[in-house]
């Protein structure tokens, strides 16, 4: 029998080894998106603006041109090279602190001005990097290093919700919430993140995604169990699914 | 060179920026500069160029950040408060070894200060600002010819070291007007290539822009990098001026506005026979030390004169090593010292010193 | 600010204008791209207005310029008994747009000539938006202060189609053109009649007559003997000749 | 039936977070009783009954990109 490989990794992930806990979705969707560049054939002319989080290194993890933001202002940065070459390919890879604390300037402008540019967002809910502390997204109750007993509204504020927040910015072509937490949802979250690539190529504005995320690590759960939780916390304060897709009849 | 045209300060660096090949601007208005971004507005779109007004000083230098990594010329501009904003990426884009121009039109501070000319970020400019241990080449001009040709020049030196560059201005050079003549357009085609840039790795290896390494080791030998060029800058780029220094026997240490009034002063003083002459750093990053510390053995004291409570002074006074006295005057809060008041108090020096 | 303290002197400025020269309306108004002399302009004509022995107030509504202004001078002009209509001196030196409310009253107020120093472009011309009924129950001129060397405005084209975007930002019409063309103290002759020859072409085409030339303080007033063109000489309040003095 | 594909896991890359073993439907991946370079017990196959339908799901869920699908020519499949 004749044997042909199937699924491998992209050529668009680099040979280095991911820094990610075991069990982190952040390796699975920067699968996808590599997996995506790939099939679009825009590997050579596309450039990765990593943030400063858990994912600082994922200019590294991608076979592609590349550069670290400062904290929060991948948006600008990818706004200055996208202006500076405009028939290239830039997209932002962020987590929450970056992209919905310390970055909510720099995000809103950039979708409010429908920047041909395209944002990965990765939202678990806390922060991963410095040690799990409340992140803009936590959610009500949830405890974390800094909110040792549970987030409260009253002091705290209610978790951001960034596609509802963005939905409604007239520069925005593509916006969606989705998670990878099964293989049906991973296969469908890669025709979204070919969607909002494709909205770039296009020049019809600005496209985000926002994946829904687990931190197995400060969470303290099992990678298995972790995306249990997502499915029956996080997706309830977070609702899946298309916020805006201008997308249709253009190519 | 082309006619003489009228402009302001502000006016003549924006299109000396294009002339340089600058296509990409990216900056918040702030007064005293805001007509620098206007020009831009205007201007730029008439080049083929890319102007961006950015939501604040804080997204405007990380645009500039994004622009410079590809490669291509890029400058933004401000005033005092906006340029404390821009410290941040300024830190990063010194770490990351990208070329462009900052301008910084300073006026009074600190705080929200006020609008009017003043030479009080000095420090910053010179000694950091942001954190880390960076320099960035900082250039004073004196007038709105010199502004046009440093401008010119802050783009090659920008490029040519990887390093970004920055005319330190005050609100009056911003906002005087003055007959200034261009230099000829920049053919965009004979700007240097830049082979670490992000353009889409075709028929490559990736290139990867970044300004941090996590392991103490590699980033120390960053570090050395960024040392060597700045040793290799201070070697060959000190720019300074003397102004009847030949036979002085007091010395004025002033720059940019200042140095202009105190010229003023110098003829005055010359004309009641008292041999003043000026020394004017035109880069105060490198510092011209050296010449300044030669200067200094020769004369009687050292009066550096500027708009702010003493911030030179202290290269001032490193330079001179106590070879000499060395007197301050200043004005601050964008007063500007008048030529009688600065001859006033070298007189008055004069007279200190002799008793 | 400080170059208020930078200019001490001021001379008489000669004219050769008549006072009727521009119709018999009490309100002048100066409009122009940004840097074009309007200020210094209008200083110049109060002072020739106060010399008619009238009773003279200038009003500074450049909500543009940070520097610069009517109101850095307004010590001298109170001295020459010229009413200064400008913001409180709480707020001269703040970086905001302040229409002084005073001007509605000098408007109406019959027994004074005024002067209005307008902001550059038709940015600054906006302000006269507001104003533009009273203006026009009490009748102006207005003049549009042009130099042929500040970038931007050095051909006919693009003078005529500023003039056009002046006229609609200010709701009002521009009378006359002010060929104010000079590069500061550099100004020749021959450069302002550079000026003169492109402003001839476009007052040809918009039809709006060339009111004068302004002539330097520093240039010999000889040339203007027996020339049949208008000049008006001033002194130049904003050179940077303070800062950088002959001795 | 015949199997229809197979995997390889790349163990010294496999972190053994254990989602592949959750989600492959044919409960063909287990933890190896080794250690890999990285101290973890990676994932292992394990299909002596030529079970796998080389449906994918392994790879879909693994955060490290250490599984390749392989899948026999001429069999088909439903996924």
């Amino acid at each position: 029998m004749i044997k042909e490989m199937f699924l491998k990794k992209p050529k668009s992930l680099s040979e280095k080894e991911f820094t990610y806990c075991p069990g982190c979705h952040h390796g699975i969707v920067h699968r996808l998106i590599a997996e995506v560049i790939d099939e679009l054939n825009i590997r050579e002319k596309t450039i990765v603006v990593a943030p400063v989080g858990c994912s600082v290194f994922a200019y590294e993890f991608f076979y592609l041109d590349g550069t670290v933001a400062p904290h929060g202002r991948a948006p600008a940065v990818a706004t200055g090279m996208k202006r500076a070459l405009p028939d290239r390919i830039v997209f932002t890879y962020q987590g929450d602190g970056d992209l919905a604390a310390i970055g909510t300037a720099e995000i809103i402008h950039a979708a409010n001005r429908g920047e041909n540019i395209t944002t990965i967002f990765i939202n678990n809910a806390i922060y991963g990097m410095t040690g799990g502390q409340m992140a803009p997204t936590s959610l009500i109750g949830m405890k974390t290093t800094t909110t040792p007993y549970g987030r409260d509204p009253k002091k705290d504020g209610y978790p951001i919700h960034v596609c509802e927040t963005l939905q409604n910015m007239k520069g925005v072509a593509y916006l969606e919430r989705l998670t990878v937490s099964s293989p049906q949802e991973v296969i469908k979250a890669k025709k979204s993140i070919r969607k909002a690539f494709e909205a770039q190529i296009n020049q019809i504005g600005f496209s985000l995604i926002e994946v829904l995320s687990t931190c197995p690590t400060n969470w303290g759960m099992t990678p298995v169990e972790a995306i249990k939780w997502l499915k029956e916390n996080m997706v309830k304060e977070f609702p899946l699914g298309v916020f805006v897709d201008k997308t249709k009849g253009v190519n | 060179m082309s006619e003489k045209l009228m402009v302001k300060g502000t006016e003549a660096i924006a299109e000396a920026a294009i002339r340089a090949g600058c296509r990409n601007y990216f900056g918040y208005p702030i007064t005293p500069q805001s007509e620098l971004a206007e020009y831009m507005s205007r201007r730029l779109p008439q080049v083929g160029g890319t102007f961006l007004q950015a939501e604040s000083e804080v997204a405007a230098v990380n645009m500039v950040y994004g622009a410079a990594s590809t490669g291509k010329r890029v400058m933004t501009s401000t005033s005092s408060p906006g340029f404390s904003l821009m410290q941040e990426g300024i830190s990063y884009i010194a770490a990351a070894q990208l070329p462009c121009v900052f301008v910084n039109v300073v006026r009074g501070g600190p705080g929200l200060g006020d609008i009017q000319p003043a030479q009080s970020d000095y420090f910053q400019a010179t000694k950091g600002g942001g954190h880390g241990d960076y320099r960035l080449i900082v250039l004073a001009p004196s007038t709105l010819q010199e502004a046009v040709e440093l401008t010119y020049l802050a783009f090659d030196l920008a490029d040519e070291y990887r390093n970004p560059a920055l005319i330190l201005a005050d609100g009056l050079m911003g906002q005087m007007m003055e007959p200034v003549e261009f230099p000829e357009f920049r053919d965009l085609k004979t700007l240097p290539k830049h082979e670490w840039a992000l353009t889409g790795c075709n028929e490559r290896e990736p290139n990867k822009v970044t300004s941090f390494n996590i392991d103490p080791y590699e980033l120390e030998k960053m570090n050395k990098v960024y040392q060597e060029k700045y040793l290799r800058i201070i070697k060959k780029e000190k720019r300074w001026e003397n102004y009847m220094t030949e036979d002085a026997e007091y010395l004025f240490v002033a720059y940019g506005t200042m140095a202009r009034i105190i010229k003023t002063v110098v003829r005055k003083a010359r004309e009641e026979g008292i041999k003043a002459g000026l020394f004017r750093p035109i880069t105060l990053w490198p510092y011209p030390y050296e010449e300044l510390h030669e200067l200094s053995e020769k004369v009687g004291f050292v009066l550096t004169v500027e708009m702010s409570a003493g911030q030179m002074i202290e290269d001032v006074r490193l330079a001179v090593s106590g070879r000499t006295k060395v007197f301050f005057y200043g004005r601050t809060a964008g007063v500007i010292p008048t030529p009688n008041e600065v001859l006033e108090e070298l007189k008055k020096k004069i007279g200190m010193v002799k008793v | 600010m400080g170059t208020k303290k930078l200019n001490t002197t001021v001379e008489v400025i000669t004219l050769k204008l008549k006072s009727s020269d521009f119709g018999n309306e009490r309100i002048f108004i100066f409009l122009g791209p940004f840097g074009s002399g309007k200020t210094e302009l209008s200083i110049n004509f109060a002072l020739w207005r106060k010399k008619l022995n009238k009773k003279v107030s200038i009003a500074d509504l450049d909500i543009i310029s940070p520097y610069f202004r009517v109101r850095d001078h307004i010590d001298f002009l109170s001295k020459k008994d010229i009413t200064v209509i400008a913001p409180p001196k709480e707020f001269m030196h703040a970086d905001l747009p302040i229409i002084p409310p005073k001007i509605m009253g000098y408007i109406t107020n019959t027994d004074y000539e005024l002067i209005m120093d307008i902001g550059g472009e038709n940015d600054g011309a906006m302000v006269l938006g507001m104003l533009k009924d009273h203006l026009s129950e009490f009748g102006y001129t207005c003049f549009a202060v042009l130099n042929t060397r500040r970038p931007f405005y050095r051909n006919e084209d693009s003078i005529l189609e500023l003039l056009d975007r002046l006229q609609s930002s200010a709701k009002i019409k521009i009378n006359y053109l002010i060929n104010n063309t000079n590069i500061g103290k550099e100004t020749t002759v021959d450069l302002i009649e550079e000026g003169e020859d492109l402003l001839k072409k476009v007052s040809e085409k918009s039809g709006i007559p060339i009111a004068f030339s302004v002539i330097p303080d520093f240039l010999d007033s000889e040339i203007l003997i027996g020339s049949e063109k208008k000049f008006f000489r001033i002194k130049r309040f904003f050179s940077n000749d303070q800062i950088d003095q002959e001795v | 039936m015949p199997a229809r594909g197979y995997i390889e896991i790349n163990a010294d890359k496999c972190k053994g977070c254990g989602l592949c073993i959750s989600f492959c439907p044919q409960k063909l991946i287990r933890f190896s009783e080794k250690f890999n370079t990285k101290g973890y017990h990676p994932a292992e196959f394990h299909d002596p009954q030529k079970r796998c339908i080389a449906c994918g799901f392994c790879y879909q869920m693994c955060p490290d990109s250490a599984i390749t699908v392989y899948r026999f020519k001429g069999v088909t499949q439903n996924v």
